[in-house]
């Protein structure tokens, strides 16, 4: 079992008034569940209790409900909203990280460029802010230590403002309903101390020769006009596609590898994936063999890339 | 005597136009739906028995709580009460021979049913797997499967649901017997009443909103679009203005059958009975207002949250009133625990929590937290499964007697609803704190730090498997074996306890004149 | 009048008025199932006015105009055929039946000429929109707009047609008649609902950006 | 026992309709404007109550029909009024 840890700026906010739910909640559940149960008893048939009429002006216990409930409601409502505005609050200095979500991995770059995946390193005590969208359908980005969630929606950029308190490494789920893979879009928020935040930076490694040149093939052949986020062909990422498993329009499912990519780009019309549009046109007797492996390693590359 | 089960020939039921066989079409159908709607929740919790998912395949599981979600939201909990007890009770409780449209009442069963046999067809030949909210673009572009044939399901059954709740309407209007004012009616009657508000107002808006999302499916392109500049959180929107009043429609008609099942066993009048009618028309008119409130983190604008947010808890006011009523209702009342008592009462209690946790959810800050996991989910079981379905079946088992004519063995049934009610807890309880520890919704396989709760989840659901399926073995016994009950077994008040049982296919010889307010029951009186 | 008739004509009027408010109460529900594309509407049109400017100009302004007088006058058709067949005149019941069906079909037809011209000027939104044309992409959202609901509006039509046809059909037969009047009432109710939606269409679509 | 239809009045409500189009379509004159808008949207609702009021007869009707008629508007608002007061606040 673990236990949450409070690792944001805002989660201890987030727990007192969660706390303050609680015990005004178990305070009423313990008031009706009681009355019920004393009245079941008491007033069992047959049992000798007095049945006259209550003693009460009907008008006024109702009225004293609605008074008592409403307040006790505005004063939860009263305190949600108010940390809620301030926690909303994205503006004022901070530092910017961009995060794109896309089916199924959080792609993240920092200040300086560098680029990670499924992991967002950010420094210990400095607001940070992340620019946040998504290339695909709407995702969700959850890390549960720092009670934090946002929606990250295409077509659309959404920001999110925290400070970390804690080093460690927090867990970051995906979760709005994505796909096939939605429980395995996960990652983690690593918090570093600034130094060390800025070490990690600085150790941004250049891609291996062979991704770099599959890649320069990838925009040379003009592949990139189409499958790079942005572009508004709507044409599969092909980012972290390889190995996995893709639906067919026709139902089926079929496995990325080499062949499937193969068919891809030289037989496109044999293969339907589901969702989008037969526009790929067919690249047979335009990329010779020898680029076409390795713009297949690249792509098989880019999966695992840092 | 005849009574309406007479002339048991298939072609007859299928094409009668009596509100009480119609309800009792609706009652085998829904159940039938249930059925396969809690196969898949019992082969979702054995799926969860493994953190790592190595039970069920992921395209597996999602297709699960789709079919899930789908099947018991619109194909039986919606329909559950209003459909089966709503029809089969409401002209006789208003005192009528039958609904004001008899035609369309058996034209919306039939309607309803094409609607369940295309979800079926989509289920069974592929599968749907964007959960029962079909958000946009996934649902729109990504997902494959026949999620058109599934939406299409939904939008017919749905017209079922507006033609449905016109008739009940304009039945209430126009079809009371004399003397029976508007505060005479049962507050049965008022729920029906509101949730038909609801059914024909905002149950259009589902259909548009699907027609358009199945129109963006087919075509390739549409308004939820974002590469044309089309805005996804348009169908959020548009879907929760239907769904969130849905949810009452999901309670409000459970409200009326507690209601009645409370004072009759505790032979009181209701408590405040004028403020729990307007609560009920309260609840649905507010709630008409809150629908943003499943949309917090979805970048709706702050200023929408915190109004929206506010409405919620305005909302929850009349639903306050009620459970407090309820309770002083049993105050001083002559009390028996016959099973549709314990019943009501475990609704009272398990809607107060999943009530309360409601305004968790409402609270900003909180529900930033427990978004999309499984407080969420055990939030709307609480609700829907330990308020309404406990509802329903106290009301399936209050009027059974009018149903069959018949009597139910009552120990039996009462150790059913006692492994419900332990069973319901011990399956949705852990689910709180999974959901407060972080885990997600929808996930096929989860960090092993969540086993534990989720075993004892799945074991909980066993236990409220095994409580689900006695009172379908023992109601269909004792349909045709049990004593026979008489026309009013538990001296209830009320016009549909003033026929036979089972009552004559005209209901009423004469249509009766009211004089008496509702609920003219004395505690100091023995029945 | 003898007492039967007086109690018959009572049970009449009680039943006329009941079917009377369940189609009021069905139209109340067709103002929601149009109000998920309103809604839509007067978003899009907030947020990318130009390309809803734009839009309106592709429209066919004349045969639109053209359109909503011929439903306005099939209106007062249909008014007139709830008056005549309470009064019994069979014919002149039938005849404004009839021209309403015939206005209703003419305004199909337009709006299927319509149509044809905008799917021969590459409206229709998918790929081939415009082609070879820097557009406005948003103007896509527009003529998504137009087609979904003016189709809607179409299908409603059609609906029109069928239960005027089955009204006409009734009146011939005598089914329908001075004894049993409010089905003309009833679906006249529907017709003119239709007419009111377009009217509220028509400033939409036509009258943007001009 | 035929009798005379009066139909003067409902010409007469046809004809003030055809007028409230020709003046609606009579704003596309000259260059497009935002009072345009409103002006052809207020034509607009002008002649819906005219036909709701004459031709459907809600003019005569009692009270309960005239709730029913006004409810799918006000639900209309409501959906668009809160759905919209979120795009206005972004
Ligand atoms: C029967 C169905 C039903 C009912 C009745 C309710 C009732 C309520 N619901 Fe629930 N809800 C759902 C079904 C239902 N809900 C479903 C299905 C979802 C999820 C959909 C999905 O995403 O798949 C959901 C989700 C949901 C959310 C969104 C969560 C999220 O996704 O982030 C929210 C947020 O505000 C919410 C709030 C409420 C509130 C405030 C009430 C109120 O009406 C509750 C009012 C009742 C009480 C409050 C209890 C009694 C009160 C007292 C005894 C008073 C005393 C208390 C004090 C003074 C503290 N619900
Ligand atoms: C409306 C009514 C309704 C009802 C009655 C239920 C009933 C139940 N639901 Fe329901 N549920 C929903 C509505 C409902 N649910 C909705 C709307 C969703 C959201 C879907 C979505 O995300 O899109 C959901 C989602 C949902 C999830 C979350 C899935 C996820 O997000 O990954 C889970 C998980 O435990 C669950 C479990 C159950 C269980 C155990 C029951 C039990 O009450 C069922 C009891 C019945 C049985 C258990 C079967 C019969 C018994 C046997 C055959 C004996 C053997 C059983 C075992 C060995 C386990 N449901
Ligand atoms: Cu990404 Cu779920
Ligand atoms: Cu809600």
């Amino acid at each position: 079992m673990i236990a949450l840890i409070e690792a944001s700026n805002r989660a201890a906010q987030v727990d007192r008034l969660a706390a303050w739910l609680l015990a005004a909640s178990g305070f009423v559940v313990l008031l009706v569940f009681g009355l019920i149960v004393i009245f079941a008893v008491r007033y069992r048939r047959g049992s000798k209790a007095s049945r006259a009429p209550l003693p009460i002006a009907e008008w006024k216990v109702e009225a004293g409900w609605i008074a008592g409930t409403t307040l006790g409601f505005l004063a939860f409502f009263f305190f949600g909203a108010r940390l809620f505005v301030a926690m909303e609050d994205a503006s004022g200095p901070a530092d910017e990280i961009r995060v794109v979500g896309r089916q199924w991995m959080w792609d993240v770059r920092q200040p300086n460029g560098r680029r990670e995946f499924d992991t967002l390193h950010v420094p210990l005590g400095t607001r940070v802010r992340l620019r946040m969208t998504s290339e695909d359908v709407i995702h969700s980005f959850f890390v549960p230590d720092f009670r934090l969630k946002q929606d990250v929606i295409p077509g659309k950029e959404v920001l999110l403002v925290f400070t970390a308190t804690r080093t460690g490494r927090f867990p970051l789920f995906c979760t709005e309903y994505c796909g096939s893979k939605h429980a395995q879009m996960k990652g983690e928020v690593i918090v570093q101390r600034p130094e060390d935040y800025a070490r990690w930076m600085a150790n941004a490694q250049p891609p291996a020769e062979v991704l770099a040149h599959g890649h320069n093939l990838f925009l040379h052949y003009g592949c990139s006009g189409c499958h790079d986020r942005g572009s508004i062909v709507h044409a599969p990422s092909l980012e972290g596609l390889y190995g996995a498993t893709v639906p067919m329009a026709d139902g089926t499912f079929r496995r990325v590898d080499a062949t499937y990519l193969r068919d891809c780009i030289l037989n496109p019309e044999t293969v339907r994936p589901a969702g989008y549009p037969p526009v790929m046109p067919s690249f047979r007797g335009v990329v010779p063999e020898s680029d076409l492996t390795e713009i297949i390693a690249y792509l098989e590359g880019s999966v695992a890339a840092p | 005597m005849s009574t309406y089960l007479d002339r048991p020939t298939v072609r007859s039921w299928l094409t009668t136009l009596d509100h009480k066989r119609i309800g009792l079409l609706y009652l085998f159908s829904i159940t039938f739906f249930f059925t396969i709607a809690a196969a898949a929740a019992a082969a979702m919790r054995i799926a969860l028995l493994s953190p790592s998912g190595d039970l069920v395949a992921s395209d597996v599981y999602n297709r699960l709580f789709t079919t899930h979600g789908v099947l018991m939201v619109w194909f039986f909990l919606i329909p559950a009460v209003p459909n089966v007890l709503g029809n089969f009770l409401l002209p006789l409780m208003v005192g009528a021979r039958d609904v004001a449209f008899p035609r369309l009442n058996l034209a919306s069963w039939y309607v309803f049913m094409a609607g369940g046999f295309l979800v079926l067809y989509a289920i069974l030949f592929g599968g749907v797997d964007t959960g029962w909210t079909f958000y946009t673009p996934y649902s729109s572009t990504y997902a494959n499967g026949h999620v058109m044939l599934m939406a299409a399901g939904v939008f017919v059954s749905g017209f079922s649901s507006i033609f449905t709740g016109l008739n009940f309407i304009v039945t209430i209007h126009r079809l009371r017997a004399p003397g029976l004012t508007w505060f005479r009616l049962p507050l049965f009657v008022w729920g029906i009443y509101s949730t038909s508000i609801i059914m024909v107002l905002a149950t259009p808006v589902l259909a548009a909103t699907l027609l358009l999302m199945g129109l963006e499916r087919a075509f390739g392109v549409g308004v939820f679009d974002p590469r044309i500049g089309g805005d996804p959180l348009l169908f959020q929107h548009l879907f929760w203005f239907y769904s969130h009043p849905a949810v009452y429609i999901m309670i409000l008609p459970g409200m009326g059958v507690v209601s009645e099942i409370i004072t009759c066993f505790s032979r009181k009048p209701v408590f405040g009975y004028k403020v729990m009618a307007f609560a009920i028309l309260a609840i649905a008119t507010l709630g008409f207002l809150v629908w943003g409130h499943h949309m917090f983190v979805s970048s709706e604008s702050v200023f929408a949250g915190v109004v929206f947010s506010f409405l919620s808890f305005m909302v929850s006011v009349p639903s306050a009133v009620k459970v407090f009523n309820w309770t002083t209702t049993l105050m001083r009342g002559s009390i028996r625990m016959d099973t549709p008592l314990i019943y009501a009462l475990g609704f009272v209690a398990l809607f107060t929590i999943g009530g309360l946790t409601g305004l968790f959810l409402a609270t900003l800050p909180v529900d930033v937290h427990v978004h999309g996991t499984y407080f969420v989910v055990a939030h709307f079981h609480y609700v829907m499964v330990g308020g309404m379905v406990m509802a329903y079946l106290g009301g399936v088992h209050y009027w059974f007697p009018k149903i069959s004519g018949r009597l139910y063995p009552e120990m039996l049934a009462r150790f059913a609803a006692l492994t419900i009610f332990i069973g319901f807890n011990l399956t949705f309880f852990p689910q709180f704190i999974l959901g407060y520890l972080g885990m997600p919704r929808r996930y096929s396989m989860y960090p092993p730090e969540f086993h534990a709760l989720n075993v004892l989840s799945t074991a909980g659901a066993s236990i409220l498997g095994v409580g689900y399926l006695l009172p379908l073995i023992y109601l269909v016994w004792s349909f045709y074996r049990g004593r026979p009950a008489g026309p009013n077994p538990w001296k209830a008040k009320g016009l549909e306890w003033t026929v036979p049982s089972p009552p004559p296919e005209h209901n009423f010889d004469a249509i009766p004149t009211v004089t008496e307010e509702p609920y003219a029951y004395n505690p100091e009186e023995d029945p | 009048m003898s007492e039967t008739a007086a109690v018959s004509a009572e049970v009449r009027e009680r039943h006329e008025i009941t079917t009377q408010l369940g189609m009021w109460g069905f139209l109340a529900t067709e103002v929601l199932f149009f109000g998920g594309f309103f809604m839509a509407y007067a978003l899009y049109r907030h947020s990318y006015p130009e390309a809803f400017a734009e839009g309106g100009r592709h429209m066919a302004f004349g045969l639109g105009t053209t359109n909503t007088a011929l439903l306005l006058i099939s209106s007062v058709f249909v008014a007139i055929a709830d008056r005549a067949v309470r009064a019994g005149r069979r014919g002149l019941t039938l005849g404004c039946l009839a021209t309403a069906w015939l206005m209703g079909l003419a305004f199909l037809g337009i709006k299927a000429i319509e149509y044809t011209q905008h799917v021969s000027d590459h409206l229709v939104p998918g790929r081939h929109f415009l082609p070879g044309q820097s557009s406005n992409p948003r103007l896509q959202l527009f003529m998504y707009l137009y087609f979904g609901m003016t189709g809607l509006h179409a299908f409603h039509m059609i609906m029109g047609l069928i239960a005027v046809a089955w009204l006409m059909n009734g009146v011939r037969s005598g089914r329908i008649g001075p004894s049993r009047p409010e089905p003309v009432a009833v679906i006249g109710l529907y017709w003119h609902f239709v007419d009111c939606v377009w009217v509220v269409l028509y400033p939409l679509f036509y009258l943007v950006g001009r | 026992m035929k009798s005379e239809v009066p139909m003067c009045d409902l010409i007469g409500i046809g004809i003030a309709l055809l007028f409230l189009l020709a003046l609606s379509a009579l704003t596309v004159i000259g260059p497009s404007a935002g009072w345009k808008t409103i002006v052809s949207l207020a034509i607009a609702a002008a002649k819906l109550v005219l036909i709701v009021w004459f031709f459907m007869r809600l003019g005569r009707h009692r009270g309960l029909i005239r709730v029913f008629a006004a409810a799918g508007l006000c639900w209309l608002s409501l959906l668009l009024v809160l759905g919209f007061g979120d795009y206005l606040t972004r």
